[in-house]
């Protein structure tokens, strides 16, 4: 559709596929972010 | 002490192995009849009853049912409750075989069984609830076999690989909490565009929240079940430290399970006040909501109380069975019983016989590759090098 | 002591529903919170938390498989709902005693009372009205059952309970065929009977047969009531409906409608019955009056004469004379006698009252037509009070339908207008009014309205081809239903009156013509059937079957069953494409 | 390979569309459905039931011949249903009694503004097209049946007989048709144009027309105007829906609409869950190493203790031993001393003497 979206199905289609490989990314970036934040605390003790 | 499990060894031919081997002969037979002469071979749906039996038991009810794998896991790894490590094992197990057996039932509903990667590979249809559905439910299948994969790599010996999975644990049991509610609730969602089939008690905006709590209920249920289960047929495979916590187990899923159970009675009730359907109650309908939620949720609920309080371990148990079925019950009433209620009654769906043939034949292959499991690998028992785990 | 018997009845009942009652009650005390399930209006009620012990379990189980039955049987019952009800016997005659608002708690369902078959079996014992209807102190019969007027509901059920009963059982007794003795039997939940009751019409040929037989002395009916002497009297010339008066319901000096015409009509014929037996009397039963089939046998006097009330044959209508200088529409002549004839009472325009529109339907409205202005009350497309609402449901006469259905409804031409307001103007209406003494000096002059081209241009056989891919084309009798048409108007005033033009005709069919054109054909104007220019206009294909089969079914001469009627099948069938223009 | 390309294409396709979404596409914004979409206007009133929209449509589809033939009207005598044979159907009904005029009414796909079927299919095999037609594109479908069970109106019908390649079956609207220009197939052939062709716009003011010129022949309501947010094929009856077996309990909302809530809960968990049992797991941790820490400190104390009374009794022991070793030599000493005073006595003696 060159002339934007008109139906709620278009939108949807749309926003929920970009949600999803965000959610994707941000797990994948959580996981590497727990790493750095935790890194440090194993010599501890 | 796998040595003990070694010896003791069934005879081959046992009165269960050939009534297994029966229902397998009969089920390749029907799987036969299916991917030869198509869905209208083998079962009763028509074009106003899409969904029937096998999305009822193998979908819904396994995918409820094999909630134990993270209910478990969870509480173990994540909440620390380590006195129940000997049930983790089982039920990650159990779980795995239970996605395994949705996936290959799926494979009989579903039209053309080998295009099931396309919502991910070629054409993803993310307005779906059932995409989302798909999507967990394969990342968790992946999860759980890593989760579980320590077992067998125990078996095969490979010390190495092993060490590096159970270093992901807690990883692969965070990611299998996450995805489980994610598609726990999202199976009920899949309800939520059909309000013009779903009778009104049944369909609710909550309905992924029931499935969810609802799910927790029945995967501890299960893990008491199933655990009874074991210890009638794999006493011999356990050692000493799984059945002292054995009876732990059960009294802290029990106790579990009747909180979890009080809960989403709770929020079923407040279901019925937010569309105000209370005048529904009244009718055949309504007697049958009142019929699970009372004799099917409550009763449990309540039993499971008594049963821990009185450290009733064998009335635990029971109840257990009952939850199990309550879950069964409701499951079957979402997806066929109350779904499309306001059809005349002959254009109703009942299940072909064949469809519970091979259902029953789905279950029997999951049962017997867990005998083959449990009978070969580190299961019930802690393999003797791997003392140092936990 | 057959009332004692029920009585019995009663307590051994209402003792079962206790027992019942404690039941549940029990159940609910028991230890596993059954109450809930027990009371569908409020599931959040669960069970309170009790002690464990074992026969709390085992009570839970009973409890569990209790819930499991009870509920699993609605649920199947619940499933095949909605048996077959009873088949109810129609009657005309029924009563409904009902006194159950005279009750805090009802016990029982209300009763049907066919009264004719009471009155029958009274007669046959040679008893009348007076066994159950008391006299009043004016010797009038009360309409009541055994009284003069209601006491409280207790004693008001024993009055009904004693002497029904007692009269049934006394005949039960003597071995005669009577009426029910238990409750059930005449408080049924489910009804025996349903009420065919027919309202009755007191139309033109009944009031002159009763003028007849009455010898035009209109004061045997109707009259006048006089507030001083608190006497009816007679005047003549004053004579109005009934209803004029005698309301919905009672009033303080006067009775409600109903009384009055059971105690007036009624009344009259038991008197004539017994004065003069065997003379011809009207009916003394229900179903005399209020049954459809007795209703129709009714003896009809084919147009009866007039009834002289001083009423004018032809007015001018027009705003009252106080308003008239305020009106601007010239007046509508209107033969008063005329529609007369149409109409089988008086009341289908005049309402209850025998005034004339004018007085109440002012140009403004006014307080006794409750705000209805004149022009409403001439134009209301959907009363059949009105001029307008009356006409347009002649509209859909068999004879007319044909080319009207297909006409939007209430629609106006902007000759419309004057086709009604043909009389002279408001302002010079008191000079012209004696010009007019009848609606014929307005109806225009048929040397004017012949065809305005030869008849001989109007085909006999018209041949429709368009889909003669597919069929043999087919031939529509132009000619004969042009005449078929003619005919009809020609044979009716209001035809001729309102569009008596030979040219006319066309125009059913022919539509969006006008006098004195030559009618376009249908492809002239209907083309493709998607014409996004202006998509009202259905295409020639649909023009053609809705204006056949429109007119085939309104005015009743059956729809063809399959196309084979119109089109003859072609031997072979090309292509299914309806239509050779594509 | 190829498959996980077209895949990424899709992803990113998706992903670049939403870059340059344009403004009027947001949530909080009504969507009105494709402006110039097509529908078709159904009057009850007009329509004989000459079964000529149905054979018209087995042609042009070139669906299978059925067992009786179209002009055999006695299939009216039962309720029918669309199936994987038949795209459309008219039923016959008898409102106003069995001797009164029938009254008939079509059945086929309604092709939602927002097709709950193609809300619910998780390949995307349905579309709703400009044109305002719901396709479906069987290339994709799976064949999970989950859009039957999502249609408000019961209207796609599956191949079951089919073992390799079922389909999904449901009116197109024409939609090739369409596309050259041509009229779906029923509404060219009724001979009534009980059937109107022409934009839902139109459509709806013809109805508007329609009602407004003969009040006493319809029933003022547009079915599809409204239902599940509005549907491109439209009816007009001339009396209640319910009677010609139109559900009037479907209510205006979207079907997308039902499931979006649910839906966008998703990344929320996703975003929520790690970190709240992360935190817990971690939680549970350090609680382990706090005990496993005061233990060891526990332990070492006790030793302590110990070690430092051993010691103790020890230098006692060894003061008591010096003290005796002192008592012993200083006795020595006295006796011998007094050894020598007595011998010194005696020789002083022998001298005097």
């Amino acid at each position: 559709m060159g002339e934007g979206i008109q139906t709620l199905q278009e939108f949807m289609k749309q926003t929920k596929g970009i949600l999803y490989l965000l959610a994707i990314a941000y797990f994948v970036g959580f996981v590497a972010f727990w790493k750095f934040l935790h890194g440090r605390e194993k010599n501890e003790d | 002490m796998s040595g003990a499990a070694a010896t003791v060894r069934r005879p081959l031919l046992s009165l269960s192995n050939i009534f297994t081997g029966v229902i397998l002969l009969v089920g390749l037979w029907l799987t036969y009849l299916r991917f030869t002469g198509g869905l209208g071979a083998v079962t009763n749906l028509d074009h106003n009853n899409p969904w029937g039996f096998w999305i009822g038991l193998d979908l819904l009810c396994g995918v409820a049912l094999a909630a134990g794998g993270y209910t478990t896991a969870a509480a173990v790894e994540i909440f620390g409750m380590k006195k129940y490590h000997a049930a983790l094992r089982p039920a990650i197990l159990t779980g795995f075989l239970g996605y395994s057996m949705v996936v290959l039932a799926l494979l009989y509903d579903v039209g053309r069984p080998w295009r099931l990667p396309y919502p991910f590979f070629v054409s993803p249809g993310v307005t779906s609830v059932m995409f989302e559905v798909g999507a967990c439910v394969l990342l968790y299948l992946v999860v759980l076999f890593l989760e579980f994969s320590p077992v067998a790599l125990e078996w095969l010996g490979a010390k190495r690989l092993r060490r590096v999975i159970v270093r992901l644990t807690i990883l692969l049991t965070i990611m299998g909490v996450v995805l489980s509610t994610l598609h726990q609730s999202s199976l009920g969602a899949m309800f939520l565009i059909a309000p013009w089939k779903l009778h009104p008690l049944w369909y609710s905006p909550y309905i992924p929240i029931f499935f969810f709590v609802s799910s927790i209920a029945a995967g501890l249920s299960m893990v008491i079940f199933e655990g009874t289960l074991a210890h009638r047929n794999f006493e011999d495979k356990m050692d000493e430290e799984h059945k002292k916590t054995a009876a732990d187990v059960v009294l802290g899923f029990g106790k579990g399970a009747s909180m979890v159970l009080a809960v989403y009675f709770a929020i079923k009730v407040f279901g019925v006040a937010l569309d105000n359907e209370w005048s529904l109650l009244g009718t055949g309908y309504g007697l049958w909501f009142l019929l699970e939620m009372l004799g099917f949720v409550l009763l449990p609920c309540f039993l499971f109380a008594v049963g821990v309080r009185d450290r009733n371990l064998s009335l635990i148990r029971w109840t257990a069975f009952l939850t199990v079925i309550g879950i069964v019950f409701n499951r079957f009433n979402v997806v066929w019983l109350c779904f499309n209620w306001q059809l005349p009654w002959e254009q109703r769906y009942t299940p072909h016989w064949m469809e519970i043939g091979i259902s029953v034949f789905v279950i029997t292959v999951g049962v017997t590759v867990y005998r083959f499991i449990v009978t070969r690998m580190p299961v019930f028992y802690e393999h003797p090098d791997y003392k140092e785990a936990h | 002591m057959r009332r004692a018997a029920n009585k019995a009845e009663f307590r051994l009942i209402r003792g079962a529903c206790d027992m019942l009652r404690a039941l549940w009650g029990s159940e609910g005390d028991s230890e596993v919170g059954l109450p809930a399930s027990m009371d569908a209006g409020s599931p959040s009620r669960g069970s309170e938390p009790m002690r464990p012990s074992v026969n709390a379990l085992w009570g839970g189980f009973a409890a569990f498989v209790l819930c499991a039955v009870v509920f699993a049987c609605p649920l199947v019952l619940g499933g095949c709902s909605d048996s077959g009800a009873v088949e109810q016997t129609p009657r005309p005659d029924l009563v409904e005693i009902d006194i159950r608002e005279l009750f805090d708690e009802p016990e029982r369902a209300r009763v049907q009372f066919p009264h004719d078959l009471h009155t029958n079996a009274v007669s046959e014992e040679n008893e009348d009205c007076s066994l159950c209807h008391r006299v009043r102190e004016d010797s009038l019969l009360s309409p009541k059952y055994m009284r003069l007027e209601d006491p409280g509901g207790e004693e008001l059920m024993e009055l009904y309970h004693e002497n029904c009963i007692a009269c049934h059982t006394e005949r039960a007794d003597a071995g005669v065929k009577t009426g029910p003795v238990t409750c059930g039997e005449c408080h049924r939940l489910d009804p025996l009977y349903l009420s065919s009751r027919q309202p009755v019409g007191f139309d033109h040929s009944l009031h002159y047969r009763h003028g007849v037989a009455q010898n035009d002395k209109c004061e045997k009916c109707h009259h006048l009531y006089d507030e001083e002497t608190d006497k009816l009297y007679y005047e003549k010339g004053t004579e109005s409906s009934c209803r004029d008066c005698h309301r919905e319901e009672t009033e303080e000096n006067r009775v409600s409608f109903k009384l009055a015409a059971h105690w007036d009509c009624l009344g009259c014929h038991v008197e004539r019955a017994v004065e003069m037996p065997g003379a011809a009397g009207g009916p003394q039963d229900c179903a005399g009056c209020h049954d459809l089939e007795r209703q129709l046998a009714i003896k009809v006097i084919e147009d009866p004469p007039r009834l002289m009330r001083g009423q004018p044959d032809f007015v001018l209508i027009s705003a009252p004379e106080s308003e008239l200088e305020s009106s601007k529409l010239a007046t509508v002549p209107f033969s008063h006698v005329g529609h007369e004839k149409f109409n089988n009472t008086c009341r289908v325009c005049h309402h209850e009252t025998m005034k004339p529109c004018v007085e109440c339907h002012t140009l403004a409205g006014s307080e006794e037509s409750e705000g209805v202005m004149l022009q409403h009350a001439m134009h209301a497309l959907t009363s059949n009070h009105s001029c307008v609402g009356c006409h347009e449901l002649e509209k859909s006469d068999p004879e007319c339908a044909g080319c009207h259905d297909l006409m939007e409804q209430g629609r106006l031409s902007e000759h419309s207008c004057e086709i009604c307001h043909a009389g002279p103007a408001p302002w010079n209406l008191e000079a012209e009014r004696s010009l007019y003494t009848s609606l014929d000096d307005f109806r225009p002059d048929p040397s004017e309205m012949g065809l305005t081209f030869p008849v001989s241009e109007i085909p006999d056989t018209v041949m429709i081809g368009v889909l003669s891919r597919e069929y043999e084309p087919a031939f529509m009798p132009h000619g004969k239903i042009v005449d078929k048409l003619s005919e009809h108007i020609a044979n009716s005033k209001i035809a001729t009156y309102f569009h008596g033009h030979e040219d006319v005709v066309c125009q059913g069919c022919h539509h969006h013509g006008a006098i004195g054109e030559r009618p376009a054909l249908c492809e002239n104007c209907h083309g493709r059937p998607f014409d996004e220019r202006n998509p009202h206009k259905p295409g020639l294909f649909a023009a053609y079957h809705r204006q056949c089969l429109g007119c085939h079914e309104s005015m009743g001469i059956g729809e063809p069953s399959d196309c084979a009627r119109c089109h003859a099948e072609k031997q072979v069938v090309e292509t299914v494409t309806p239509r050779p223009d594509q | 390979m190829s498959t996980s390309r077209r895949k990424f294409l899709k992803w990113m396709s998706a992903a670049g569309a939403a870059a340059v979404v344009p403004k009027k596409a947001r949530a909080h914004e009504q969507f009105t459905g494709y402006p110039d979409s097509y529908g078709v206007l159904h009057d009850t009133t007009l329509c004989i039931g000459c079964r000529r929209c149905e054979e018209a449509c087995n042609e042009v589809n070139d669906l299978p011949a059925p067992e009786k033939p179209f002009d055999d009207m006695s299939v009216l005598e039962e309720k029918r249903r669309t199936d994987e044979k038949t795209y459309t159907i008219v039923n016959r009904y008898k409102p106003d009694g069995e001797d009164k005029e029938p009254v008939f009414r079509k059945f086929q796909c309604n092709h939602c503004k927002e097709p709950a079927c193609a809300s619910s299919c998780f390949v995307g095999a349905f579309t709703k097209t400009p044109e305002g037609a719901v396709v479906y594109d069987a290339s994709v479908c799976v064949g999970c049946r989950y859009c039957m069970v999502a249609c408000p109106f019961d209207v796609p019908a599956y191949e079951y007989d089919k073992v390799l390649t079922p389909r999904i079956m449901k009116c197109t609207m024409c939609h090739p048709r369409l596309l050259e220009g041509k009229l779906p197939g029923c509404v060219e052939a009724c001979p009534q144009e009980a059937l109107t062709f022409g934009k839902r716009e139109d459509l709806i003011a013809i109805a508007r027309e329609r009602i407004r010129k003969y009040p006493d022949r319809y029933i003022d309501h547009i079915y599809g105007q409204q239902e599940v947010g509005g549907t491109n094929w439209l009816y007009i009856t001339g009396g209640p829906f319910e009677v010609l077996d139109f559900r009037t309990d479907l209510g205006i909302t979207p079907a997308p609409e039902l499931t979006s809530g649910a839906l966008s809960m998703v990344p929320v968990v996703v975003g929520l869950w790690p970190a709240l049992l992360g935190g817990m797991y971690v939680i549970n941790q350090r609680k382990d190493r706090m005990a496993a820490k005061e233990k060891r400190e526990a332990v070492n104390e006790a030793i302590e203790t110990t070690q430092s009374a051993a010691d103790e009794a020890m230098k006692k022991a060894a003061e008591k031993a010096r003290q005796d070793r002192e008592k012993a030599v200083e006795m020595a000493v006295k006796k011998a001393a007094e050894e020598a005073a007595k011998k010194l006595e005696g020789e002083n003696k022998g001298k005097e003497s």
